[in-house]
This record gives C-alpha cells, sequence and structure tokens, in this order.
C-alpha cells in the first residue's frame, strides 16, 4: 500500500511543474496587428495563456503544443467596447413605478440566452456597457459585461459600473398631468417639462448631500447617490440637445460630479467647454445619413461630423450603438465618422481603448498589450473599408465566432 | 358485445355494495389486484392490500386476511397510488376565462389561497374521475409574491379532514407575466429588487403587526418552503441567485428550459414541479423533462387546471416518457416525488403500510392513456366508480 | 478640376460667346472629352486614363486613345474614377401620397403626384442616383402605372425619361382582408376585365358585319390592364413573404404577363423557385435578417444578396429610407461585396441590370457608344467609404457639383463659432 | 391491383374459358413485372399489418410498385431483387390523417372580415415555408385536412395536404375543394351571445336561399342561349337558301354576370361539395342539422362538442362528425365553447353508431403529431380500440372523400405506410419508418 503512496505523490509533483506547460496555450499569428495602445506590428504573433495575453510581438518563439490559429494576411485588432449598447434583457427595461430608481440594477435582469448577444458577438464586440432604460431621470445601475456564459453571473465583469441619469425629454414621454389629487392612474406623475426633470436631479442630489453626514443612512436610493456624490461611482448622462448638455453642465458643478454624455448629439456646439471640463463623450445610435435629432418633438438638423469635431478639440469621444437593435454595426459607424471628417487612428481608438478607459475596465480590455484579456477580433482586410468582414472572434482566448 | 358489458356491471355492482354496505364506519377490507405497483418497493403481481380505518394496514403476495372479510377480487386490474397533482388551479373562484389571480397587490404574501377555495364546486367533483386524488392549491405566477399556496384532497364530502396543509409556504414568481404596466414592477429588474428587498424586510422584521412581513419572515429563517415560478434559464438562474443568498428552502415551478443549466438546478439539489407537457408541440420542448430527469432533477408533474384537464395529467407524464424520461422517474413523479416535494410522503405517495388508502384502480398499463380509470379510492371510500352508461 | 491647357479653354470661350446669343440656355457644350483616371465602363474592361468622347449629349467614343477633337471641351479627371450614373429599379419616395386606399385603380399615375422640390431628389443626386422608376406603394392590389424621371429638373415634365411604364401590384392584403380574400378579389377583377373584353370585341365584330363605324374606345378605367394583358406595360408585383412568390409566378404564368418581382426580405427561402422562372428581381432595402433555425433555436444570419446570387438570380438593389436604414446604392453594393459577391456583379445590380429592369438600358446602365452621357465623377472607387460623388453630368450636362452643394458644407463644417457668456450663476 | 380484378372475373363466367383467361393474365402480369421492374419496387415482411378496412394479417407482406399497393397478404412472391424492408415483429398500418389541422397556417392571416365568403380557397392563404411538417410526419401523420378560419360564417373551402416534405403546395395536394367550410355560434373573442348565434344561422339560411334563386336564373339564361342558338342556326340557314329575304336577326340575351360566391354554394346544393358546419353548443348542432334538411345537402358537422348530449340525433341524421379537440388540453387556454367539454364525447357518439373522425385541433401546426395519442385518450375513456384507429384513418378518408387514395391499406391505393415498434394506440411504441408513396419520409436513425 505504501508504494501507491510513494508513487502518487510522485506523480502530483511531476503535474505541478510541468502544469503551465500543459496549460492551453494558443498563438495567433497574423499579417498585421493593431495593438491600438502601441505601433501596429507587420507579421506579428500573440500567445495566449488562460484567456489573458501571455506576449505580443515579432519574432517570438511558439511552443509546439501551442493550438496555432494563422490568421494569414488578415488585418488582427483588440476587441471592440461599445459603451452604450443594446440591452440583452427581456422584458420592459423601465420601471415606471417612480421616476427616481438608482437602486436599480439592470445586472439582475440579464439575459445570457438573448438573441441579440449573437448578432453583437458577430460585428466584433467583445465588451458591451448596458444601461437601464431611459424613461425615468434617474433610471438605474449600469453594468460592464461580456457577451459569453449562460448565466448573469458568468458574464458579469463589474457591476454598478455608472448611475444613468436621463435629462432630455424621454422621461416626460407619457406622462399625463393629474387633473384632480390623488391621481388615478399610475402615469399621472410629475416630469411634465424640462424644467421639472432638472428640478428633481437637483432634489434628489441634494437630499443625498443632506444625509451624507449620517452614518448609515437609512434610504437605499439616497445611499447610492452618496457613493455618486463622492466620486465613487461615475454618472452618465443621456443628452441630445445642446441646452440640456448646457444644464447638465450646471447641476454637475453645483454638486462637483464627474460627467460622461451620452449620445450628446449635439455635442459639437458645447464643444469647448467640454474639452476644459475634460468631459469623455459617448455617442449614440449613428445613421447612416442623419436626419433631425430622434423624435421627441426636436426636429433640428443635426451635424454629420459631430464625432470629428469633438475629437479634434481633444474630448475623449467613444463610439457606441446607442441601444437600438438594428442600427449600423460600430465598425461602420467608425467608417462614416471617418467619411464624415474624424481622423482614422482617433476612429479606431473611439471604438477600443477609449471606451474602455470611460467604462474604467481599461486595465482589462481595449488594446492587445501583455497581461490583458484577449479578446481579439480578425478582419478580412483595412478595418476602415467597408467591404472588410469580421472573420472571426476570440473572447477570452476561446474562439467564439467564425 | 352485450354480453360482456353486463358481466363487467355485475362485478363492479357487487364490489360498490360490500364498500358502501360499510358506510361511514370504517371496517376492513382486502383487495386482490392483478398488479400492485408500490412504487416504493417494486411491482407486487398477484397481491392483496388490507386497508383499514382509511389506512393501509398491509400489503404483499401472503397477506394474512383477516376472518370474516370477504376479498375484492381485480385480479385483472392495475392497482397505483393516488396521483398527486404539483400545481393547480382547481375550484378556486377564478372565472377560467378571465384574469388567473389577483393583480392588484404586488406583495400578498398573507394571503391563504384556501380561502377561496371552493370545495363543493362542479370542476371538484369532476376531477374526481381522473385518479387524482389530492393536488396542491396555488395561486398563478402574476404576482412577484403570489400568496400561500395549500394541500388538499379532492374528496371533499368529510368534515374538513380533507386539508393536508392550510399553508404550504409562499409562492413567488420572477416570470415576465408578473410585470404589469400599470402597477410596480413594471420592469424585469424591478421585480427583482422588490424581492430581495421584501426579503431584506423580512430578515430584519422582529415581532410587529405586519402580517406580510412575519409569513416572509418564517421564509427566511424558518424554512418555510418557497415555491418560485421561473420558466426560462435567466428567470431559473435569476431564481438560484436568491435562493444561494437568503439560503431558501426552495421548490422550482415550471422551469420548462431548466434543462440548459439542468447540472446547476441538481448541485443545488432543487426539486422542480414540472408544467404539462401537452402545452409544448415541439419535439425539442418535449424532450427537455427527460434531459432534466438525466441530470438527476427531482421531478413532479403539475397540470396548471384548469389550463390543462386534470385527466391529461397521467397522459402529460406518459408523453414525457415517450420522449426519453424512463418510466420509473414518471410514475414516481405522479406519486412519492410529489408528495415529498409537498411535504406530505408520510401519508401519501405510494402504497406502503401506515399510508393513507388512496388507490387508482386501471384496467391496464398505467403508464398507457388506452387504459382507463375503473375506481377511484380515497381514504378506503370510493369517490370514483366507471360504470358503463 | 482644372482645364488642361489655356489655349483650349480660351478657344471655347470665344465660340460660347459667338454661339451663345443662339442657345441663351445654361451653355450646353456640344463636343465634350472627358478624360478620367480610371473609367468603369460596367459594359467592359475598366480603362485606365482613358477618355470619353461626347456629342451632343450621346457617347461617340469611349477608349485608351481617342484622339481627341480640336473644338471639343476637355473635362480634366486625371485623379478621379468615372463610371455610368447608379438606376434604381423601383421606389415610391418622392410622392406626396403613396398609397390609395381603395383596393384596385390601375388608373392612376404617379406622374400626377411627383413632387420635384421633395428633398428625396436632391440627396439621391448627391448620391449619384442618376434615374428611378417610381411606383405606388405595397398597401393596394391594384396600385397604379408608374413614370421613370431623373432626379434633377424644376418640373416633372423636365425630369421625364419615361411616362407611362410599369404596373404596380402588390400581394400584401391590406389589414382586414385574408391573404385569401386578397387573391380572390384578384382573380375576380381579372375575370371581369376578360368578360368586359369579351363583350367589347363581340360588340365590334357585331358592327364590323353590320359595316357600321366602330368608335367605341376602351374604358380609360381598364386601358392599362388591358396593355398590361398585351405586354405593354410590366407588372411589378410585390411579394413581401416567400408564401406569396408563388402566387406571383401564378399571376405571370395565368396571364402571360411581363413581370419584374419586387420582394420583401423573407422571400429568400423562395430563391430556387425564382431562379427556375427566370424573372427579374429588386431586392428589399434590408439585405441581412435574422432567422431563428427552429431545430437549434439559433439564430443565422442570412444574406439576402448572396442566397440569390449563388441561385443564379439577376437582381437590382433598392435604397432604405426608414431611419436606420442605409441610403446608398453603393452601399448596398459593398455590403453584397463583402459577403462575397463579385465587385462587377455588384456594380452591375446598380447600374446596368435595373436599367434592363425598367427598359431604359438603351440610353443608360454603362458606358458605351450611343448610349447618353450620364457619368458619375467619383473622387475614388465607388466601394470605398470615403468616396464622394465630385460632379454629376446627364446627357452631357453638369447638373450637380460638389464643390457648389451648400447643404452638404453645412452639414459637415462646424457652424460659426458662437462665444459663450462665462457661466456665473 | 390485377390479381384482384382477375379474381371477380373469374367468378362470373363458366370454367370452360377459365385456363384462357388465366394464361393471358398471367402473361400480362409478366409483361408489366418485366416493363417495370426498372419502377420503384418495395416490399416490407410486416409482423402484424392493419389494414383497417378489414382483420389484422400476421406476418404479411405488402408489394409496393410505382407509390401504389401492388399486393397485400399473407404469402406474396417477391422477387429477389427488389428493396426489400425487413419489419417482422413490428405493426404496419396506413398513414393517419389529422382532420383538424394548423399546419403550414398562419393564424392572423386567416380571418376574413367578409362574413360570407365561400368562394376563398384555403390554398392561398398557406405558407409551405413554415418547417413544422417533418416532426408531424415523423410520428406516422401523413396526411392533413385544413380549412379557412372560423371567424366568418362561411370561411371558402379546405383541403387535404400529403406532408411529403416538398415546399411546392401543388405536389402536396391530395385534393381541394373538399367541403365548404361554414360556422355557427363560434365566438370571435370569448363572449358570445345568443342574438350572435340566431343571427349566425339565419344569414347562412339566407345565403343558401339566394343561392337557389340564382340557380334558378342560370337555368333560365341557358335555356335562352339554347334558344337564341336555335334561332341563329335557322337565321344562319334561312340566310344562305333566301339570301335576298329580310329577316331580322334574333337578339343575343343580355349577359349572365357569373357570381363566383353563388356558384360555389350551387355545388354545395348539388351535393357536389359537402358543407361543413362547425357548431358546439346543443341549439347550434340542431340548427346545423335543420339546415341540412331544409336544404338537402350533404353535412358534416364540425367540433361537435356538446354532441354526446343529442347523440341519437346525430345518429339518425347520418351526417358524419369530425370531433373537436378529444381533450380540451390540447389548446392551451380552453375557450368559451368548452364550457361543457366531455372527454367521453367520442366513446357516446362511437357507440351510437355516428361515422366519427377524431380531431386535435391543437393550438398550432406542431400539434397535429398528436393523433395517434388523442385516439388513445379516446380509448382510455371508453371508445372501442379498433373504432377508435379507424376514426384516425379509414374514417376521415372517407367522411373527406379521397378514401379512394388514402385512409387504408388496400391495393391500389397510394402506399403511405408507417412502420411501428408497437400497436398505435400503445403511446409508448416508437415510430420505425414512414412512407408517402413508396418514397420514405422519416427513418428512425438512432436506436435510442
Amino acid at each position: 500500500m505504501r508504494i501507491y503512496v510513494i508513487l502518487l505523490t510522485f506523480l502530483l509533483l511531476v503535474t505541478v511543474f510541468i502544469a503551465p506547460g500543459w496549460a492551453e496555450v494558443t498563438a495567433v499569428k497574423a499579417g498585421r496587428i493593431l495593438t491600438i495602445s502601441g505601433e501596429p506590428i507587420t507579421d506579428g504573433v500573440i500567445l495566449i495563456e488562460d484567456g489573458k495575453i501571455a506576449d505580443i510581438g515579432t519574432g517570438i518563439e511558439i511552443p509546439e503544443n501551442a493550438t496555432v490559429i494563422d490568421a494569414g494576411k488578415s488585418v488582427v485588432m483588440p476587441g471592440f467596447v461599445d459603451a452604450s449598447a443594446v440591452q440583452p434583457v427581456r422584458g420592459d427595461l423601465n420601471e415606471q413605478s417612480s421616476e427616481i430608481t438608482p437602486t436599480l440594477r439592470i445586472s439582475d435582469a440579464l439575459d445570457p440566452q438573448s438573441k441579440v448577444i449573437k448578432r453583437v458577438v458577430q460585428t466584433g464586440v467583445t465588451t458591451l456597457f448596458i444601461s437601464p432604460g431611459r424613461q425615468n431621470v434617474i433610471s438605474g445601475l449600469g453594468v460592464v459585461v461580456k457577451p459569453t456564459g449562460n448565466i448573469p453571473q458568468q458574464m458579469i465583469i463589474k457591476d454598478e459600473a455608472a448611475l444613468t441619469v436621463v435629462m432630455d425629454m424621454d422621461p416626460t414621454q407619457g406622462n399625463r398631468i393629474p387633473r384632480r389629487e390623488p391621481a388615478v392612474n399610475f402615469y399621472y406623475r410629475r416630469p411634465g417639462t424640462r424644467m421639472a426633470i432638472i428640478w428633481m436631479l437637483r432634489k434628489s442630489f441634494f437630499d443625498a448631500q443632506q444625509q451624507a453626514d449620517t452614518e448609515p443612512i437609512s434610504d437605499p436610493n439616497l445611499a447610492i447617490l452618496s457613493e455618486v456624490l463622492k466620486d465613487e461611482i461615475p454618472i452618465h448622462v443621456n443628452a441630445r440637445r445642446a441646452i440640456v448638455i448646457r444644464a447638465a453642465l450646471k447641476v454637475a458643478d453645483e454638486y462637483g460630479l464627474k460627467l460622461i454624455f451620452q449620445e450628446c448629439t449635439e455635442g459639437y456646439r458645447v464643444a469647448e467647454q467640454l474639452a476644459e471640463r475634460k468631459i469623455p463623450v459617448v455617442l449614440g445610435p449613428f445613421y447612416y445619413y442623419p436626419g433631425s435629432i430622434g423624435q421627441y418633438r426636436e426636429g433640428r438638423q443635426v451635424n454629420w461630423n459631430n464625432a470629428g469635431i469633438l475629437a479634434e478639440v481633444g474630448v475623449k469621444v467613444a463610439l457606441g450603438s446607442g441601444g437600438q437593435p438594428d442600427t449600423i454595426d460600430i465598425l461602420t459607424a467608425a467608417t462614416f465618422a471617418v467619411r464624415h471628417g474624424m481622423d482614422r487612428d482617433e476612429a479606431l481608438k473611439a471604438i477600443t481603448i477609449t471606451p474602455a478607459e470611460i467604462l474604467g475596465v481599461a486595465e482589462r480590455v481595449g488594446s492587445l498589450e501583455k497581461g490583458k484579456d484577449a479578446d481579439i477580433v480578425v478582419l478580412s482586410g483595412d478595418p476602415l473599408d467597408v467591404t472588410t468582414r469580421v472573420e472571426k472572434v476570440i473572447l477570452n482566448g476561446k474562439t467564439v465566432y467564425q | 358485445m352485450i354480453k360482456k358489458r353486463f358481466l363487467s356491471f355485475l362485478i363492479v355492482l357487487s364490489i360498490s355494495l360490500c364498500l358502501t354496505s360499510f358506510g361511514n364506519e370504517p371496517q376492513v377490507i382486502a383487495i386482490r389486484a392483478g398488479k400492485i405497483w408500490t412504487v416504493t418497493d417494486g411491482v407486487i403481481t398477484d397481491g392483496i392490500i388490507i386497508v383499514d380505518n382509511g389506512k393501509i394496514r398491509a400489503v404483499g403476495q401472503e397477506v394474512d386476511v383477516p376472518e370474516g372479510v370477504n376479498i375484492l377480487d381485480m385480479s385483472d386490474k392495475n392497482i397505483i397510488p393516488g396521483i398527486i397533482d404539483g400545481h393547480c388551479h382547481i375550484g378556486l373562484s377564478l372565472d377560467i376565462f378571465s384574469e388567473m389571480d389577483e393583480t392588484v397587490a404586488a406583495i400578498a404574501a398573507d394571503m391563504l389561497i384556501l380561502d377561496a377555495f371552493n370545495p363543493h364546486s362542479k370542476d371538484v367533483k369532476k376531477a374526481l374521475s381522473s385518479g387524482v386524488t389530492t393536488v396542491m392549491l396555488a395561486p398563478g405566477y402574476r404576482n412577484p409574491v403570489g400568496g400561500q399556496p395549500a394541500v388538499v384532497k379532492l374528496d371533499t364530502s368529510k368534515a374538513n379532514d380533507w386539508v393536508l396543509k392550510r399553508s404550504a409556504g409562499v409562492e413567488f414568481s420572477l416570470m415576465n407575466q408578473a410585470l404589469m404596466f400599470d402597477r410596480e414592477p413594471t420592469s424585469r429588474a424591478g421585480l427583482i429588487e422588490l424581492v430581495k428587498e421584501q426579503l431584506n424586510e423580512a430578515k430584519v422584521y422582529q415581532e410587529g403587526f405586519n402580517p406580510r412581513l412575519e409569513v416572509l419572515n418564517r421564509v427566511v429563517d424558518a424554512n418555510l418552503p418557497a415555491y418560485i415560478w421561473a420558466h426560462t434559464v435567466d428567470e431559473i438562474a435569476s431564481a438560484m441567485a436568491i435562493i444561494d443568498q437568503y439560503n431558501l428552502n426552495a421548490v422550482l415551478v415550471a422551469a420548462g428550459q431548466g434543462d440548459e443549466i439542468a447540472d446547476m438546478i441538481a448541485k443545488r439539489d432543487l426539486p422542480v414541479i414540472y408544467p404539462p407537457l401537452l402545452l409544448s408541440s415541439k419535439d425539442k420542448d418535449l424532450k427537455r423533462v427527460g434531459k432534466m430527469a438525466g441530470s438527476g432533477v427531482k421531478l413532479a408533474f403539475a397540470s396548471l387546471a384548469p389550463r390543462t384537464d386534470l385527466n391529461d395529467l397521467r397522459t402529460s407524464a406518459i408523453l414525457a416518457v415517450k420522449y426519453g424520461l424512463d418510466k420509473e422517474a414518471a410514475l414516481k413523479g405522479l406519486t412519492i416525488n410529489a408528495a415529498e416535494i409537498l411535504g406530505v410522503a408520510d401519508r401519501l405517495g405510494s402504497i406502503s403500510e401506515g399510508k393513507d388508502a388512496d388507490l387508482v384502480i386501471l384496467n391496464g398499463d398505467p403508464l398507457q392513456p388506452a387504459s382507463s380509470i375503473e375506481m377511484v379510492i380515497i381514504n378506503g371510500n370510493i369517490v370514483y366508480q366507471r360504470l358503463e352508461e | 478640376m482644372k482645364s488642361r491647357s489655356h489655349i483650349t479653354f480660351i478657344s471655347m470661350f470665344l465660340i460660347v460667346v459667338i454661339t451663345g446669343s443662339i442657345t441663351h440656355a445654361a451653355p450646353v457644350r456640344r463636343k465634350l472629352a472627358v478624360e478620367a483616371g480610371r473609367i468603369i465602363t460596367i459594359a467592359g474592361e475598366d480603362i485606365k486614363n482613358g477618355v470619353i468622347l461626347i456629342e451632343d449629349g450621346t457617347i461617340k467614343a469611349v477608349g485608351k486613345d481617342v484622339d481627341v477633337p480640336w473644338d471639343a471641351f476637355v473635362i480634366e479627371a486625371k485623379d478621379q474614377v468615372v463610371m455610368p450614373g447608379f438606376v434604381m429599379a423601383h421606389t415610391s419616395s418622392g410622392l406626396d401620397r403613396e398609397n390609395e386606399n381603395m383596393p384596385e385603380v390601375p388608373f392612376i399615375s404617379t406622374f400626377d403626384s411627383i413632387d420635384p422640390i421633395s428633398t428625396f431628389f436632391e440627396d439621391s443626386l448627391r448620391d449619384g442616383v442618376v434615374a428611378m422608376l417610381i411606383l405606388p406603394g405595397n398597401n393596394t392590389l391594384l396600385g397604379g402605372t408608374g413614370t421613370i424621371v431623373k432626379p434633377y429638373g424644376r418640373t416633372v415634365e423636365a425630369m421625364l425619361i419615361k411616362r407611362y411604364t410599369g404596373l404596380k401590384i402588390s400581394l400584401l392584403p391590406s389589414p382586414n382582408t385574408s391573404r385569401m380574400g386578397h387573391m380572390q378579389r384578384f382573380r375576380r377583377y381579372m375575370s371581369e376585365l376578360k368578360d368586359y373584353l369579351e363583350d367589347y370585341e363581340q360588340r365590334k365584330a357585331d358592327d364590323e358585319e353590320e359595316k357600321k363605324p366602330f368608335d367605341e374606345e376602351i374604358d380609360v378605367t381598364k386601358q392599362s390592364m388591358v396593355d398590361l394583358l398585351n405586354k405593354k406595360l410590366t407588372a411589378f408585383i410585390y411579394c413581401n413573404r416567400a408564401a406569396y412568390v408563388p402566387k406571383a409566378l401564378e399571376i405571370q404564368k395565368t396571364h402571360g404577363l411581363k413581370t419584374v418581382l419586387v420582394l420583401g426580405p423573407d422571400c429568400y427561402k423562395a430563391a430556387d423557385l425564382i431562379a427556375k422562372s427566370k424573372l427579374p428581381v429588386v431586392l428589399a432595402p434590408q439585405l441581412i435578417i435574422w432567422e431563428t433555425n427552429e431545430q437549434t433555436n439559433e439564430e443565422e444570419m442570412k444574406v439576402i444578396p448572396m442566397i440569390f446570387h449563388r441561385a443564379g438570380v439577376k437582381f437590382a438593389f433598392q435604397t432604405d429610407t426608414s431611419q436606420y436604414g442605409s441610403r446608398y446604392l453603393w452601399y448596398q453594393a459593398a455590403t453584397a461585396v463583402k459577403y462575397g459577391m463579385k465587385r462587377a456583379e455588384a456594380l452591375k445590380s446598380i447600374t446596368l441590370y435595373p436599367a434592363q429592369f425598367i427598359g431604359v438600358d438603351n440610353r443608360l446602365g454603362s458606358i458605351e457608344t450611343g448610349k447618353e452621357a450620364t457619368l458619375l465623377f467619383l473622387t475614388g472607387d465607388p466601394l470605398d467609404a470615403q468616396t464622394w460623388v465630385d460632379q454629376v453630368m446627364i446627357a452631357g450636362e453638369i447638373v450637380y457639383e460638389r464643390a457648389k452643394d451648400e447643404r452638404l458644407k453645412k452639414l459637415l463644417e462646424p457652424p460659426l463659432k458662437i462665444q459663450e457668456p462665462k457661466d456665473t450663476d | 391491383m390485377l390479381k384482384g380484378v382477375s379474381l371477380i372475373y373469374l367468378q362470373g363466367i363458366e370454367m370452360k374459358s377459365i385456363k384462357r383467361i388465366a394464361i393471358l393474365a398471367s402473361l400480362f402480369l409478366l409483361f408489366i413485372s418485366v416493363g417495370t421492374l426498372s419502377g420503384q419496387e418495395i416490399a416490407i415482411k410486416a409482423g402484424t399489418i392493419l389494414p383497417i378496412n378489414d382483420a389484422p394479417i400476421e406476418n404479411g407482406t405488402i408489394l409496393i410498385k410505382d407509390g401504389k399497393i401492388a399486393a397485400l397478404g399473407q404469402n406474396i412472391a417477391v422477387d429477389s431483387d427488389i428493396r426489400v424492408i425487413d419489419a417482422n415483429g413490428k405493426f404496419v398500418m396506413p398513414g393517419m390523417i389529422d382532420v383538424q389541422s394548423r399546419l403550414f397556417v398562419i393564424d392572423s392571416e386567416l380571418n376574413e372580415s367578409r362574413t360570407i365568403a365561400p368562394e376563398l380557397s384555403i390554398l392561398d392563404g398557406l405558407d409551405p415555408y413554415i418547417e413544422e411538417s417533418p416532426e408531424v410526419a415523423a410520428q406516422g401523420v401523413t396526411a392533413i385536412y385544413i380549412t379557412p378560419g372560423s371567424r366568418s360564417l362561411i370561411g371558402g373551402s379546405g383541403a387535404v395536404l400529403k406532408l411529403n416534405g416538398s415546399k411546392d403546395v401543388g405536389e402536396m395536394l391530395l385534393k381541394d375543394n373538399i367541403a365548404v367550410k361554414a360556422a355557427i355560434g363560434v365566438s370571435a373573442n370569448n363572449e358570445s351571445s345568443s342574438l350572435g348565434r340566431l343571427g349566425d344561422y339565419s344569414s347562412i339560411r339566407e345565403a343558401l336561399l339566394e343561392t337557389k334563386i340564382y340557380m334558378h336564373n342560370k337555368e333560365k339564361y341557358e335555356r335562352e342561349v339554347a334558344k337564341y342558338d336555335k334561332k341563329m342556326a335557322e337565321y344562319e340557314k334561312k340566310k344562305e337558301t333566301k339570301p335576298a329575304e329580310k329577316i331580322d336577326k334574333p337578339k343575343r340575351p343580355a349577359r349572365f354576370r357569373l357570381d363566383p360566391t353563388h356558384e360555389v354554394l350551387a355545388k354545395v346544393l348539388s351535393k357536389e361539395i359537402p358543407l361543413q358546419i362547425e357548431a358546439h353548443r346543443v341549439t347550434d348542432i340542431l340548427n346545423a342539422l335543420r339546415l341540412a334538411d331544409e336544404f338537402d345537402f350533404k353535412l358534416i358537422l364540425d367540433k361537435c362538442t356538446e354532441g354526446y348530449m343529442i347523440a341519437e340525433e346525430i345518429a339518425r341524421s347520418k351526417a358524419p362528425v369530425i370531433l373537436g379537440p378529444v381533450s380540451t388540453s390540447f389548446n392551451d387556454m380552453p375557450r368559451l365553447e368548452y364550457r361543457n367539454h366531455d372527454v367521453r364525447n367520442a366513446a357516446i357518439l362511437s357507440e351510437k353508431g355516428v361515422k366519427l373522425a377524431l380531431g386535435v385541433s391543437g393550438k398550432d401546426g406542431a400539434s397535429s403529431k398528436f393523433v395517434a395519442l388523442a385516439a388513445a385518450i379516446a380509448v382510455g375513456n371508453g371508445m372501442d380500440k379498433g373504432m377508435a384507429l379507424r376514426a384516425v384513418t379509414l374514417t376521415p378518408a372517407e367522411i373527406l372523400g379521397v378514401a379512394d387514395r388514402i385512409g387504408s391499406l388496400q391495393v391500389g391505393k397510394d402506399a403511405d405506410v408507417v412502420i411501428l415498434s408497437g400497436h398505435p394506440l400503445d403511446t409508448l411504441s416508437r415510430i420505425e419508418m414512414v412512407l408517402i408513396e413508396g418514397k420514405t419520409v422519416f427513418e428512425r436513425k438512432d436506436q435510442q
């Protein structure tokens, strides 16, 4: 019996040492690698070990037991990051019971089986920021996820990533002014105008500020808002028109908030203030033919070169699909941004590293560097050419689409 | 053709005479049957069951029959224990064509579904012929916290010993159908937020006058079972997250797509009350229950009557066998598994000594819809007998 | 765009001054020569550094070494790509109201409701479309006859290419009728038409027999359907789902109509049936749809142009005027090339094929001698996103120049910087 | 087919010429077999054959030639080189028929707002690209009968299709214009008023009366045309013989405009096509029977949910019945009409001698696969086993008028054959193979 014990321990020792060698290693060889953070590499190799990038560069010897993915002449880029992604959620997104719902976590409602995930992966997006609906003034906490795994817990990278605030006319949609108190129907509620929206925003931050010193804060809503006041959770403000953006800036100055603008369709009119305050911007749904701003009674012609102007002035610009399932995908959005006047490198950064930095997950995704997650997109040609196809998507080292 | 019918009429007449003759004071009865499916210890061919005072005193091949008791000869019949329906809404005052249940209050934890049950309703009488002897009456899935289900026997003629459990637990629903457009919650995230909020409040609840939190407190602390409606994979995942967070003694209801994460359900050994298979028609959906049972999940069946007929609870189990479930698991699902899940396994679920004498007598293999139910006995009394019209 | 040499310019100027008094219209130069870095003829191979000779608006010669006559005005396009203008085979935009609410109105025509100053035409010109067939919408059984126009001209007559062409039949049932009722209404209309024609011929025969002069005209409301039956008009049959395609083919066979199929996205399922019928096809604006595969319950992406291309069907593209739709014909062709279609074939599907489908390929669709000089001057390859349409020439006359496109300038350049008052409160 | 014919022929004549006929017949037989050897020929050696039209045959063989059943019986000579399917120890039965199928149908597209529209045909409403038919054929259902929706009073004509997996309706079609579908007292959205049901009855009756008038006018027009033709003939003759004489040309009668609605109803009244009336309540069923007496058309009762209450009445009227869902569980939320539904309905009606076909009428196309299960449930609630099996095969074929092609295993009929591991009413028996006109539509691969 003793002999067996010895044999067993010996075997254990051996496996411990060789184990790293045995760990699943894949190597991706490609004609051209755009690392985004550094210089593009021609005929380089990326070594991937259990989901992370172990080494990247030219002339790296590939261990024999590695599975080699030869991408031939095609171009390799880091997986795209969509900072205002379509929501893979079943059922209604908006909690109509009250206009201020900061405690609402969209991560509870994630649906890994949602059909949207498969479509998003095929466009090369490997990291998504999902925000709650747009019918409430403060609609809740968004989450950063990866489109993989079959239960929500396996998808989440960073929960409570940001608080979503909507300041454009969306929250007033569907509300009716109560003719007689008490309001009979659920929808007889307060914000009928933009003034009311701003008032409610100020009021909730004011209450949070009052309660900031009493520990522990009894009302969970105000607890979240006080964390926001202490800049532990960033705020994503949904604003389209210039006057709304300026109003948001006022509220931010009053309470010293760190803002990030979503959609920001008329951002070019306030480009300088955004640059001064170093406020990053996530540009919303992209149209091939940008006509009027949305359908909320604000039909005004919009400048097509919004992204180019903001980038030129030094604002951190990220391109997102804006939460609309069938708009143009994120790579085509970058191509059309360049067509309308944005700089090429700025556009490529706008779909990879910039949104990663805005969401605070830049240490894991956004570019091809050692130690980062192995999220790789293989394209059939120059990324900003309309006839280029996404050939393969690698997520955490595993091929999820080809 | 006429002669055969007359003969069976004679036999049935004799049985009912000697059984009903005993009338109300319970006596000792002995039944000899071709096949007795005891469920817990195999099938006894040509065995005898001794019923005394509504309980099964003995069952086996050679059992000493006390004198003065004539043996009822059912030698060409099969006997199975009374079928148990995991979830149904029979006899509730709700009109089947309007809303299934109370939808004004999202949290109705203190509502006892038994108060809405009408024991003399026509549906209950009609259901006796289906071989189902015990049911769990449950509220629907339109409320995040629907109320407290009850376990009752269908023979409601006696005073009130037909109520086995006035409150068998609390019913939760994480399905999208619980979202209403005109009352809280209206979004999926809001639904889960609301349920967690209620459970948090229940955790910190001391004595007080809030009946709702009183019940929820027993769920969180004193292991009162929680029946959770969840159909799709993400609904089951949210249910499991809540079960882990508050370590509830939970049962999954419906779990229609549970086969895709059956290993996680099995790991937490969560029992599942599966919806009737007749509601789905695609092969892919019909094979799900077989796969789920294959990876070790304990299953019971529900008819969700009146959405499907109580007679078809047995058909639903047989259809599951046709699409991959093994026969043993199907029969158990209708009897002992359901009894264990509803917490009445001490009295029901199998033909073994000491258990209630709920028996169903069929003229053929119980796992064939073509074999018909000849007689149903609850607590030793005949509640249904098939007479040739 | 600078002209090649001053001498030719001055000489041309003199001629213009002399003839200016005669032709008071815009100075349409009789003779032109276009020197382009690359000519995409569509009919044949591309020509590097070729020359196109144009006289009175028609192409006289195309080729590498074509000698330019001394009196031809030279248009310098060395660093540009010249190709024939895009043609749209079917659209319902540009009308003030697409659909009549009565189901059978074959006698109305889109000519009466085209709105020349609609921005649709201005945008089409900017995006390189030079001719389009405008037909009624998809909600009426017999919608009416169509008109082929070019997107340039202050009145509909000025825009006109061909007035009475194409009759729209839509198999999409109106809201409260079932599909069976819709088909039955079509059969009933056709049987009543046949009865009417029989009686008409009968009356005609009777009068001839008695040598009486027969002057009764065919009822004007039925004239277009009669022309359809004897192939003077082409039927554009719209099928929004695959199940309607066999019905459309049945109609085409029983009445022997000249037919073009206008398909919805779901019709890819009937691709081989359509291929067998050899009928020309106009694809739906939406080129990519997602279908859930019944067995695996997985979503699969269906690239519709590729499915039809592999089945061997000749088709033309439509632009998508919905809010998120891709409004460019070249982008539709680029999407098809992205998923494997050959470039030449894709370019044909936005120039030659649509021209053939609507019967104007004797004038448009490719650069060949004898065809109308309707050309696009592009800043680069037509399928490249960074390419803009620099100039559009219709019948020898420059009708659009990007340099003078005020609206485009406004859309791309930032507005003048208004100084913001410093926020003090 | 030939063997059957020669047998009958033999009985008819005396012995002397039998020898001559026999030689001739065998020659002819030889010729056929040689000629069509190349033709698709299959032999199935089966454990038990259930031909449905008569007693089961143990260890029988079925010979299939060019999609038809060529021979059937205990000892059939089988040439060595034809394909033999070994099914001994297994059951072989004809393909089952679902008489209330919703396959290839999108409900929203079927309901016509016009109440009286008999000229509509279901073939215009079908979508052959729906992917559900392979699953249904794999359960032994080889033919389905589809009718227009029941929202309009007279909805149009139904058709019988074969599930041979083709995408072309023409190839699937066995026979159209089977019956004109009408409905009395069917509530559109679960509320119904007795006034409404009376209105249904009277408007159908009105339509039939108008058709009678229409038929009368049509005959009058045909008589006039005949008279006109005769006069024209005389006129022509007179013109040739005496050109000079002036005779006035006979006047052509005004054209009689054919109305498709009444054309179809005329076929109903002349018994060419049966009228299928969907009726659930007792009053509606009696109304339907009364209509049939008054106008003397061939009636088919559809659904007939409360038929068990007036079983003798229905039996006396000899009207065949297509029974609605055997159990309400097949279509999820039960409808108002199923309030008095009794699962023993099939047993009671068939015992009274009513010609009965069992339907599933499930919630979507794929529930047509539960035909065998529906028959088993009916047997479980008192219906005779043989009658139940006949009610899903031969009887529906007879009611729908396609019994010459499908419904039973008889020489000359289509070779729609299902091979199962056990008896069809034993729900746990597995379907091994399904053939439609000799071509394999389903074959069990995995030995699960």
